[in-house]
């Protein structure tokens, strides 16, 4: 329907796209031009859509600047730096109308569209003439592009120096040399490529006091200040990047400078069962543990997280989905390992699943997570993916815990004096579903416990009795109400008169708030839930209550989280529609709108 | 519940504790099953060397043997983990509080089959602990299949002939660099005493294989001659139904000597004590004997291996002397100006 | 309600406890007189309720006798035989009023009980008087209760004759040693032990050409005429007896006499990682390949079983369901794997799960899992449990598989030389999700093709590319779609007038139909739909539709075949109730009966 | 695709194959890794023995090394399967085809971390097939973190220093009672060529183990010199973003020789290859062998150990002649006087 659509490029709205190819280097380049056009005050995101290799295989950069602040994928490509020749051809075919294409003279390309506006830039001469030994040229190479938009866009050229020498950590030469290509670009553009196409940037406000991050470094921060002291992990795409920020900052924040006593420690285990038994140790232990890990870890973690559920150990893990099944697309970004982590384990089992949405709630998260398994005691999974924890995020400032640690119930060697005693999985006091622990190590004679993941009674004592096993059972499943109550509740935005109600929830969100720009626009009014956890609060309930028609919008296959609501408020069931893709790509704006638009006419 | 019940004893050791408060549940395995002889062992030895319950903990895996922390030291906390896995969670238990003191027991099947990977890697860490294996050479808890430490050519009722050669715990735990390798048999109680003091005394992975012979699932050649105890038999009913109470098997003899000992299936093993003469300093001597006793199908019993040089897993991680969980917000929490710092640099 | 009670205990409608100690060699009398009452044309059932240790923790054996053929659990014992010190006083507890209590002379047990009669026999003694060694003494001394109970109850000798002669395969010694205790308890009992009670056994013609065997070895025989060639595996209870029978059948039926060569193979592998690892190659390879495990296999099993999902290998696993989560009830029973198996795997997976509720059902989904996970390319699980797999059932014979082998789409040499090559991965003749697959070893340049768990195409090569990718999952979708009209159908059961449907699976099925006429008598009439497979098929969507109440009833905690169901039918979400429970025992009928009443008298 | 192509050969082998028969696809891997050029050994080696492409099959599990098995015998079934999982694939798939000959391709964390316990249980089972490690000490896929087999104290830009102990995989391979355990080095394609032409030929789990250097993840030392390759750098990108190309490296030398070679960064190696003088039929010369090769820091290079005695799994489950995966119904469905009879027992 003709009303859909982009909001039309011009100035500060469109959409860079860098076609390379990986290992050449090109990210310095990609970033130096997110943080300039940052730095000039316009929104911006930069998202990498990169191969499951090294070496040699195609990539894409996307940075989009959007003046209305959506930071979303847009999918259309208005200005293409091409320099990857394999993919030229329907990179090139790719670019809308009026679009721009970048590309090295040394292709002798022959440019066959008239609806676009070619500039040709002799890149390997230029990296030549900068005086780079032969084997970092094809790195400095990518600065060429750099001063060919800088020029052709109006991007500021000191923020470009600033971000290049930000970049190098303020060391002179390769500042110098990089920028030196720069200049050698912008010169070379402005001599021989006159503008011709109506894309251009200008400074604007919307940035001030803000930061760009990725969401794996803003969780990493997060469960810093949330008192981690043990993470154990084995590498895998995406998640890597998470354990490697949290060992960069503890190693600022973390060490005694004097003693070199560390206060943490980060342990490569040798395979994610190894990783998750390592941070259910140190859990049972009293340390606060995590993991960070994607589908495939998660999989391997199912008989660990089982039993550190029956047993009632907390601990946090971070899942940063990549798209599944099996080893799928390493690189790519999904929503599907939801129905997996909420049930994971045998015989019956429903987890704690927080899901961050922004780099603010990546970093809230990672600290709350800590408080929540401690109090809950149990594990607790942080449900991130790709495009939130590996791409480049505008984010407000983060926001300083509000709360000091909540340990839970845990009882000293005093408070067993005091108490005479205590049963380990006993909620007499509360009805909570958590009984107390205690630490191994408190000095007293009846401190000691016995965990194991078969039958237990409230003294933790072995049985195999039915009336003591349905109690335990029963008590599991008051802690999943109580855990209603501690998740964070839903971030809901209602709209008068709206009869469409849209539930969703991770980083779908900036696509979602676009889409209902889009649909407004188009006279569609709609509502929107957005969760933060399973399970699912009051707030859900009456959300879902209140509107006829229910869009569960989700990166995935089959409709996760969908499912799971069904079953948690059947009485709307048939009201929800799954509104769903999985393509390895973030949802867009555009899509969302016209799936729910077409959604409607079927009706 | 009719369970091995123990004999209380008199007397307190230098820190006021007597033998019952390092005593555990009632023992829920077989009548004369070695690993209730391991569990006397270490409850003696603790009580010896007077050590605090409470600076104790216990792990184990899945399997009889693992149950078996269940038996004793009843003050100090235990975690009876998943089949195999027992390495890792003690890994992250102990980097949490480096002060406290492990001891890990685990099967054959737990550390040979399943937990292969696990124990290697624990090894190469250098995990500060004592890690027992309660080596029978079979399944006990899952009714008598082979374990990877059977015997190639040992033949089972249940399991019929091994065709597989065995592992050699011992010899997995020296090539992966452990730094305290030993073996005796839970009929011993001298020799395993002495080598369970000295691994709590090791600093790093003190790794004891134990020979603990399974009473219940081996061939009971005589009744089955006496007593058709055929094929028949077991298609009907899918438990071993009847597991007639057996005495334990005890030996003493001295170092240097080569024992003889008969399993209760009739089946015989050779035990050869060490001597003076093996320098358990040296590795290559170390390995030199575990193969000619591979080969002259001997079971060395003693201290094998001991390297006091390698750093432990504690030490290398530089953790802080307060343990790990005992870190509070003050050290674990950065500040306000932290964050804002960080936050600038992003900007 | 009064109207709900089990039918009055009277001649053949009872049941025996035998409650004694492990490892003291009760299953040879406890199915001594199981077979017994069989052959005497009574129905009759034996369920072990038996503890996670070798040696000397409490067993119970329940032998039901039911004219009326209800061979489910009955929650009353009316004839206890006690052998278990330990467990005494609480075992004599529970014998209903008017009930037996059969015990040793040696205990000296005051009879306290004035509502029950007491038999008392010199055990201890008759064993040793047999002229068995002190060894065997304890084994022998069970046969005193058999024969007591013959005497008592007039429970043939020359069956009991028989059936210990048949137990030990016809050796003279022991069925002389054991009948001749037999003997002389009866000879005690009729001397010093006046018949005071009301129950007793009558021949009848129930169980003509019937036979009695466990699930375990249903299932195994029924992989045997399925043709399965690879069985790997670890041990676990309660799944270990099925590979122990298919070991045994294996020898016997599949070993040629002449050569010794075997025409099967199975590997107890290190762990469940690798069991199913060396099931999924030779799937692959083109073997018919099985695996059965419980509920902690399943988990270690997740990864490689989202991968065989992925790459379309064929596979059959048995699921033996323990009592989870984690290390739990090993020996008690529980359906609480059904949701992880249904969505086992991370990323996008629904896998097609098979759901046996008889002896026949173990056996013909034995052999069928194999022609449809051929068929469909993809893991086939068959979801038994504890009590279907280790307990004695009553059976008709076993009809031979109706078919013969569906190996599915695979290629020969010559199919590829007509063909002049193939798409591995394009169902484009049938749109069935399934396409051809070439086994290795195909002598044919163009056979061969490449497994990977990454993105894959038609052609399956590898891929990153986004439609590409979609189109594999559409693919996968569409063989979901398929797996609906090849599963076997529900059984369904329908009453006119009844507003009640109940909607259950698997081993509840006996309890079911006792509850069922229960609720008859007491006026409730109830339809009653058997899932025997999940996806669900349109019987499922027609039931669910047409009841205004649907208890869908479980041996589990959450109610997972219903959080599945409500995905199904969203329209009947709300109308479906949990009726489940999850203590260990099989389900009996009466506490069905009495729960859908009560849930009724909420309304 | 911008991918290593492979020049195109003439001439064909005894079977009428070319060379490009025995091509994959084009490689993905960087420009001078070690991978490669054993992947061009493996081409050649099938070419000159003239190997039925359909004979074979290609087992990996997941790494830049898993990868290679696309990039050689386009004519041979390939199964890439999961990490550190593909030893149980490839005995399930021999089970069911004892005819087939199985060349898998492993990495050093895919073995010697992930799947140190399939790894042992597969040789302990001796299942026929070439096992190859391209064993460079690092991750490579996920960009450059330590693996099991990097050497104690070795350095990384991106892990850092290496605490931990090497992970010997020959010595892991021995000491599992493998029958055949050899080593070489990838830039030397004379002495991978002779060994994989005898590991093929060997009847059990032949281990080879291939350094081959990552040209991608260690220290540019020269680079970070001349360039400020520092920590800022690696802050803001999520990726190693320039990756050099760099030449292969290869080495020349003949037995008993040792030489030295510079790996990319800079660092060094030792490799000795072994002459006449080692018995490779002595298990205890090979332990000792390695065992001070570990002592001196020398990567012993040649066929280490063989032993053609063990029975292979195929031979010890008494496989049919016939593959079971080719078996019908006729031998796989017992008949139904077979079902009556089983039916009769149980009445
Ligand atoms: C993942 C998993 N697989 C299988 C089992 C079943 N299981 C329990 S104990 C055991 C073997 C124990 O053998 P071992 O470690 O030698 O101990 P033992 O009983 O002989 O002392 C197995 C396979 C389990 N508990 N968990
Ligand atoms: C279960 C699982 N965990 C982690 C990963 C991520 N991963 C892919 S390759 C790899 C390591 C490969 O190292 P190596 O085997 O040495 O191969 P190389 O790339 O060095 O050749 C890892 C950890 C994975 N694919 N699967
Ligand atoms: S089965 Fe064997 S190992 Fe287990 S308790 Fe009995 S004797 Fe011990
Ligand atoms: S990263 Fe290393 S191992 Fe991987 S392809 Fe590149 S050079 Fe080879
Ligand atoms: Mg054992
Ligand atoms: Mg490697």
């Amino acid at each position: 329907m003709a009303d859909l659509q982009n909001s039309p490029a011009s100035v500060n709205n469109f959409c860079i796209v860098a076609a390379t190819i990986n290992g050449s280097g090109s990210q310095t380049a990609n970033n130096v031009l997110v943080r300039a056009l940052f730095r000039m005050g316009i929104p911006v995101s930069g998202k990498n859509i990169f191969p499951s290799n090294i070496q040699g295989l195609p990539t894409w950069f996307h940075i989009r600047v959007s003046e209305a602040g959506y930071v979303g994928r847009r999918d259309t490509t208005e200005v293409l730096v091409a320099l990857n020749r394999s993919t030229a051809a329907q990179d090139i075919a790719s670019v809308a109308p009026g679009g721009v294409v970048i590309y090295p003279t040394e292709w002798k390309l022959t440019e066959d569209r008239s609806d676009v506006f070619y500039y040709a830039l002799p890149v390997q001469q230029m990296a030549k003439d900068s005086g780079a030994n032969a084997e970092l040229r094809p790195y400095v190479a990518n600065m060429v592009y750099v001063g060919a938009l800088a020029e052709l866009l109006g991007i500021d050229l000191d923020e470009i120096e600033r971000a290049i020498s930000d970049h190098f950590g303020g060391k002179k030469n390769p500042i110098a040399l990089n920028f030196g290509v720069v200049k050698a670009a912008v010169e070379y553009t402005r001599q021989n490529l006159p503008k011709r196409d109506s894309f251009r940037v200008q400074r604007s406000d919307k940035t001030a006091g803000r930061v760009m991050i990725n969401g794996n470094s803003a969780g990493a921060m997060g469960a810093i200040f949330g008192g981690v002291s043990v993470a154990a992990w084995y590498p895998i795409t995406p998640s890597t990047s998470l354990v490697d920020a949290l060992g960069d900052y503890a190693k600022d924040l973390r060490v005694n400078k004097d003693t070199d006593e560390h206060y943490y420690s980060i342990v490569q285990a040798e395979d994610e069962l190894a990783a998750i038994g390592i941070v259910i140790g140190a859990g049972w232990m009293g340390a606060r543990a995590m993991t960070s890990t994607s589908g495939p870890g998660i999989s391997l973690m199912t008989e660990y997280l089982g039993f550190a559920y029956f047993t009632d150990i907390p601990c946090v893990v971070w899942d940063i989905q990549r798209m599944g099944p099996s080893t799928g697309l390493p690189t790519r970004t999904s929503q599907g390992d939801i129905l997996m982590a909420y049930y994971l384990g045998h015989g019956d089992t429903r987890h704690v699943l927080l899901l961050p949405a922004s780099m603010e709630e990546c970093f809230e998260f990672g600290w709350r997570a800590f408080d929540l398994a401690d109090r809950l005691q149990t594990p607790v999974f942080v449900m991130s993916d790709l495009d939130l924890g590996m791409n480049l995020w505008m984010s407000e400032r983060f926001a300083y815990p509000d709360k000091p640690f909540d340990r839970g119930k845990v009882l000293s060697a005093e408070d067993l004096k005091r108490l005479g005693g205590f049963n380990r999985y006993s909620d007499a006091d509360d009805n909570s579903g958590v009984g107390p622990r205690t630490l191994p190590g408190t000095d007293h004679p009846l401190a000691a416990y016995f965990v194991r993941g078969s039958g237990h009674n409230a003294h933790a004592e072995y049985t195999e009795k039915p009336d003591e096993w349905m109690a335990n059972l029963e008590r599991l499943a008051r802690k999943h109400e109580t855990a209603r109550t501690l998740v964070p509740a839903p971030v809901v935005d209602e709209v008068d008169g709206a009869e469409i109600g849209i539930i969703s929830y991770g980083s779908n969100d900036p696509a979602i708030r676009e889409a209902r720009d889009m649909l407004a626009k188009a006279g569609v009014e709609t509502s929107y839930l957005r969760l933060r956890a399973l399970p699912t609060t009051k707030e859900f309930q009456t959300f879902a209550a209140k509107y006829d028609r229910l869009y569960v919008i989700e990166n995935n296959f089959d409709g996760q989280m969908r499912h799971i609501l069904q079953t948690e408020a059947p009485a709307r069931a048939n009201a929800m529609r799954a509104v769903k893709l999985c393509d390895g790509l973030p949802l867009t704006g555009l899509w969302i709108a016209k799936t729910i638009v077409s959604l409607e006419q079927e009706r | 519940m009719d369970a091995v019940q123990q004999p209380p004893v008199s007397g307190i050791n230098v820190i006021g504790l007597t033998k019952n408060d390092y005593r555990g549940k009632p023992s829920t395995l077989c009548k004369g099953c070695g690993h209730d002889s391991i569990s006397q062992r270490i409850i003696s030895v603790a009580y010896d060397l007077a050590i605090r319950p409470q600076q104790i903990i216990k792990m184990s895996g899945i399997g009889c043997s693992s149950k078996t922390p269940a038996y004793f030291l009843n003050q100090s906390h235990g975690f009876n983990g998943l089949h195999g896995r027992m390495p890792s969670a003690a890994t992250g238990a102990l980097l949490a509080n480096h002060t406290m003191a492990a001891i890990g027991v685990s099967g054959d099947g737990d550390t040979g089959s399943i937990g292969l990977g696990q124990f290697k890697h624990m090894v190469r860490r250098n995990l500060p602990m004592v890690y027992i294996i309660e080596n029978n050479g079979v399944y006990g808890l899952t009714k008598g299949q082979f374990s990877a430490t059977a015997d190639e050519g040992q033949r089972l009722k249940y399991a019929g002939v091994n065709e597989l050669p065995a592992i050699d715990v011992c010899l997995e735990a020296l090539v992966a660099d452990c730094g305290f390798v030993a073996r005796s048999f839970a009929g011993d109680p001298r020799q395993v005493e002495q080598l369970l003091k000295a691994a709590l005394s090791h600093n790093g992975t003190a790794v004891l294989d134990i020979i603990s012979p399974c009473v219940s699932f081996n061939d009971h050649e005589d009744s089955t001659k006496s007593y058709a105890w055929g094929k028949a038999h077991e298609e009907i009913i899918n438990e071993f139904s009847f597991i007639p109470a057996r005495e334990e098997i005890t030996v003493d003899y001295e170092e240097g000597e080569t024992v003889e000992v008969k399993m209760h299936d009739g089946a015989r093993i050779q035990l050869r004590k060490l001597d003076g003469k093996h320098d358990p300093r040296d590795r290559y001597a170390a390995l030199r004997l575990l193969e000619e006793a591979h080969r002259s199908q001997e079971l060395i019993t003693g201290l094998i291996y001991v390297d006091e040089g390698r750093r432990s897993l504690a030490e290398r991680e530089h953790l802080s002397e307060t343990p790990l969980a005992h870190l509070t917000e003050r050290e674990l929490r950065p500040s306000q100006a932290a964050l804002d710092s960080l936050m600038a640099e992003l900007m």
